[in-house]
């Protein structure tokens, strides 16, 4: 594994968490919230774990996606924090 | 509450902290954890499965009784959508609307009055307003068979390359989500309707359970493949390799149906109408 | 076949689960039978089991057929096989016991309702039943999704109660798992007998120490131990009714269960007790438990929410009795386990009843229900006495462990609280039999201005005999247990605690 | 101070998971809107996978499939030094699972909580409650 792109992915996956509990908008929430998903899968993928990667990719950035915005749809995307 | 969360997260924080320096140095091969079992796991994989593919050996085979109860676990919370938040009306003598698919024409159709529910003339909406677009309905309709297609790959091929059944499930299930987005969710029912993926969750994991069962009236203990020998003519170890072939078309099975119901029921809030 | 019997204990209840699902697709009336022939299976094959483990000791399964460090194995002590018992009787009992309630309450999804009622038992039995750390955990979420799921569809303000359930539920999944996570990082092991091998070379590592206390919080949250309690009174009692008399009594004893389990036969009694000094704070947080269960209780006028602020002061007898780390305690603590599941499901199924026919939750609205509904009155007096501890009831003989355990420790503040609160439950329930007994009803009693959808009390009448049999069936229970309290000790649970503890 | 060093280097994914279970635990303790309870939640639940993915890691060795592995049995003998500890990835898939498991189940509170309450602001929803 090479180093400096570990840790670019590492701040990336801090970044896009923190901005995905403080963006005052749920859609963008859900959004940022499904890339948070795919730069753990890029983490995880470097670390070897393909399998758990895989699976991350297609559930965490997939499919949990999909169910956050249909929730965020069918709810309000309003948020006050 | 902002102080309060703050002082419970540092003081996390502080006992996940206080631990860290008798970790042993990340990446390192000698470290304790891939020391004692797993190595047996590396060593005799193939030897005992025939597998390639550890994580698979491991997941349907040595650790097999997790990823059943795996699957239940997913089996269980597609139930607990449903349970939650199905809403079952009778048949209302409201007004309905239908759209005539050729030309975008919205009809008004007063109580009672009903036009044929399976023609492709006409389509049942719930709103005045609904977006239909024509270039992403077709473009949609030709990704879809091929994303089926991988995700049956994907199954398939979990014994020789990363997947298996449940990254498999996820994908073929997401192709269902894909027609369903890109469509509505009366036309994916066409597809596939509720009772048919509740059966199919449920089938789904049966197979596995029905697997393992099968191994234990053949006189083994419960999930041991290598029972399966005398039925499926070969000997102990293509056993076990073909039980975890089987058991993992029993998770795909359930997963694709799961998370198509999962999204039924939340992109419909239960109602099951157009959907998104 | 009786070597298959720790396999067959889980599979039966879970292929009837899927099967419950089928059959409810092709015909709605078929769910209960279904359900009810699982769970009937589950609990013959656990006595079945118990008879076994009692006869040859300690019995091992192999699942798959590969051997413990590698696969996934059962190890079936004298604890285990007694919690089994007591978790099939308790499921299948209000099982029998709500079979109307449901009818009423889901009718347009019985099917999903008996689908999540018999995994939510399986996960519990497999909780108790298995010898892989990170098996539990797999179980433990099946258990608690399933709960959750049960929780959610009650009356009002059910919902939101649930999804704070989730969320202190899945942080203490997640803490539990976290730990298992850092005994995995020095050990590379997760089943339990092989964990309790190789840590006793690794106790200075900080590791295990943050491993002991990440898993004890999470176990603490998830069983709802006083400072994190917040949680479990409005899920339970916001529940519906035929839920939290089955979530009442197991879900916080399985927890109970499983910090035993974690303690003694992962971090050894050594390790637990001696090492870490936390024995005592435990204790006297379990004494704060009980104080503030037993005064909350106190404080509301509501018959289950009260039931509800009961239960976390029964949690603290329970962890209480552990952390005395004597064998007096620990024998209390375990005997309370069984016999605060079968009293818990005796007082809830007694107030679903109540409810049923009144239609209010209010301790007030019960004026006159002696003479309206005798037989059920008469089971909630005796589970009502069993709580409090009145001697032939199993409640005193485990309130009986838990003093004389808390005497030959030195603990006299948990002595203290077990008195007090016996005194406190006293109170509460002389307070419901004095209203249902001594205060006359009018035609239109109660307030009817509040609203509160209470019924005339004319209308109300006896339970039907559906309910009451497993009723007058669990009443009989506690008498049992309570005059085989002794036997229980010396047969089964001094062999299920470590020699090394006196 | 040069020790620290190496030991904060050394140990990099750690400090990366206790940071996740950090921002995750103050969402959901701090946060008033359900929909950020639930991204927290599963923050914590990343995090925890994190962890174990990390206890497998093995620098500069192969991926835990048997190269040669195909057709005949005749392959060289597999030591298990050469490749990456693949148990924890097996646990991790089931985690990943429970993970999306609770997450449907959550939103499906959510929803069901809007539909009652028309909010999913904590406050907003106890003002309602305390209205009725």
């Amino acid at each position: 594994m090479i180093w400096p792109v570990d840790l670019i992915i590492m701040v990336l996956v801090m970044i896009c968490g923190i901005a995905a509990i403080m963006v005052r908008d749920l859609l963008g929430a859900a959004i940022l919230f499904g890339a948070y998903s795919f730069m753990m899968c890029l983490l995880w993928a470097i670390m070897g774990a393909v399998d758990v990667a895989f699976t991350e990719a297609s559930v965490g950035a997939g499919v949990s996606t999909v169910f956050f915005v249909a929730a965020v749809f069918r709810t309000s995307r309003r948020t006050k924090d | 509450m902002k102080a309060f969360a703050l002082l419970t997260v540092l003081v996390l924080g502080g006992l996940l902290f206080y631990a860290t320096p008798d970790f042993p140095p990340w990446g390192d091969p000698e470290s304790p954890a891939s020391l004692h079992v797993s190595p047996y796991y590396i060593e005799h994989s193939m030897e005992d499965t025939a597998v390639p593919n550890i994580v698979t050996a491991v997941l349907a085979d040595y650790r097999g009784y997790d990823t059943m109860f795996e699957t239940s676990v997913i089996f269980s919370a597609g139930i607990a959508c449903l349970f939650l938040l199905r809403v079952y009306r009778r048949k209302s003598d409201k007004t309905r609307l239908y759209r005539h698919v050729h030309t975008g024409v919205t009809l008004r159709i007063a109580k009672g009055g009903k036009l044929p529910e399976n023609t492709d003339e006409f389509e049942r909406i719930d709103s005045l307003w609904v977006p239909y677009d024509l270039i992403i309905k077709v473009c949609s309709r030709l990704i879809v068979p091929f994303v089926q297609l991988f995700a049956l790959y994907v199954i398939a091929h979990g014994h020789h390359s990363p997947g298996g059944g449940f990254q498999g499930g996820v994908i073929f299930g997401a192709a269902i989500i894909l027609y369903a987005i890109s469509n509505d969710l009366r036309r994916a029912f066409r597809r596939l309707n509720e009772r048919a993926a509740l059966l199919a969750s449920a089938v789904g994991v049966l197979i596995y359970v029905g697997t393992g069962l099968l191994c234990l009236l053949l006189g083994g203990n419960f999930l041991d493949y290598s029972q399966l020998a005398a039925l499926l003519h070969t000997n102990a170890i293509m056993a076990r390799s073909h039980g975890i072939l089987i058991v993992e078309i029993g998770v795909g099975l359930a997963v694709m149906a799961v998370m198509v119901s999962l999204y039924y029921n939340l992109s419909s809030a239960g109602r099951h109408d157009e959907g998104l | 076949m009786s070597a298959h019997y720790p396999g067959l204990i889980i599979v039966i209840p879970l292929v009837a689960a899927f099967l419950v699902l089928i059959g409810s697709l092709l015909n709605k009336r078929l769910a209960f039978p279904l359900a009810a022939l699982a769970l009937l299976g589950s609990l013959l094959t656990s006595i079945g089991l118990m008879i076994r483990v009692m006869r040859v000791g300690v019995v091992e399964y192999h699942l798959a057929g590969w051997a413990p460090p590698v696969g996934i194995a059962y190890r079936v002590d004298h604890l285990n096989a007694l919690v089994l018992v007591a978790v099939a009787s308790v499921a299948f009992i209000n099982l029998l016991g709500t079979r109307p309630l449901v009818a009423d309450l889901f009718e347009d999804r019985l099917g999903p309702f008996y689908t999540l009622y018999v995994l939510l038992v399986t996960g519990l039995l497999g909780i108790v039943v298995t010898g892989d750390a990170f098996n539990l955990y797999v179980l433990l979420e099946i258990a608690a999704l399933t709960g959750y799921a049960l929780v959610g569809m009650g009356e009002g303000r059910a919902p939101l109660a649930s999804l704070n359930y989730i969320f202190m539920g899945t942080v203490g999944a997640s803490f539990y798992l976290l730990g298992i996570g850092y005994l995995y990082l020095v050990t590379g092991t997760l089943n339990m007998a092989d964990l309790a091998v190789r840590l006793p070379a690794l106790y200075p590592s900080k590791v295990v120490v943050s491993a002991f206390v990440i898993c004890l919080a999470g176990l603490c949250l998830k069983m709802g131990f006083f400072p994190l309690h917040a949680w479990l009174p409005n899920a339970y009692s916001h529940a519906p009714d035929p839920v939290s008399s089955l979530v009442a009594p197991l879900m916080t004893k399985v927890m109970v269960y499983v910090m035993v389990r974690i303690m003694l036969f992962v971090f050894t009694p050594a390790f637990a007790f001696d090492l870490m000094t936390i024995s005592g704070p435990m204790v006297w947080l379990a004494v704060v438990a009980i104080v503030a269960g037993s005064f909350l209780a106190l404080s509301t006028r509501r018959l289950k929410r009260m039931l509800t602020y009961i239960v976390v002061a029964e949690v603290g007898y329970m962890v209480g009795g552990f952390w005395l780390g004597n064998r007096l305690g620990i024998s209390g603590a375990i005997l309370h386990i069984i016999n605060d599941a079968v009293m818990t499901l005796c007082v809830f199924l007694t107030a679903a009843a109540i409810m049923a026919r009144t239609g209010s939750d209010r301790i007030d609205d019960m004026q006159g229900l002696f003479k309206k509904m005798p037989v059920t009155m008469a089971v909630f007096v005796i589970a009502g006495l069993s709580i409090i501890g009145v001697p032939p009831t199993c409640g005193f003989f485990s309130k009986w462990y838990l003093i004389s355990g808390a005497l030959a420790a030195g603990q006299y503040g948990f002595v203290g609280a077990l008195l007090l609160s016996s005194l406190v439950n006293l109170v509460l329930f002389f307070r419901i039999f004095e209203i249902a007994y001594f205060e006359p009803f009018d035609a239109h009693h109660g307030d009817p201005s509040a609203g509160h959808g209470g019924r005339v009390l004319s209308e109300v009448q006896e339970a039907p005999l559906e309910t009451l049999a497993p009723l007058v069936a669990t009443a009989a229970l506690l008498f049992a247990l309570g005059i085989y309290a002794g036997d229980i000790v010396s047969l089964i649970i001094d062999h299920a605690i470590p020699v090394g503890i006196l | 101070m040069d020790s620290l060093l190496t030991n904060f280097l050394a140990k990099y994914n750690y400090w990366v998971y206790i940071g996740l279970v950090m921002i995750g635990m103050y969402a959901m303790i701090a946060k008033r809107n359900l929909v950020k309870k639930i991204i927290g939640m599963n923050i914590v639940q990343t995090a925890v996978i994190l962890f174990y993915v990390s206890i497998g890691a093995k620098k500069g060795k192969m991926l835990p499939i048997i190269a040669h592995g195909h057709g005949d049995s005749g392959h060289q003998a597999v030591h298990a030094i050469d490749y990456i500890n693949p148990l924890p990835h097996v646990l991790m898939l089931t985690a990943i699972v429970v993970s999306v498991a609770t997450l449907g189940v959550a939103l499906a509170l959510a929803i069901k909580i809007y539909r009652r309450y028309g909010t999913l602001e904590e406050n907003e929803i106890a003002a309602r409650i305390n209205e009725q």
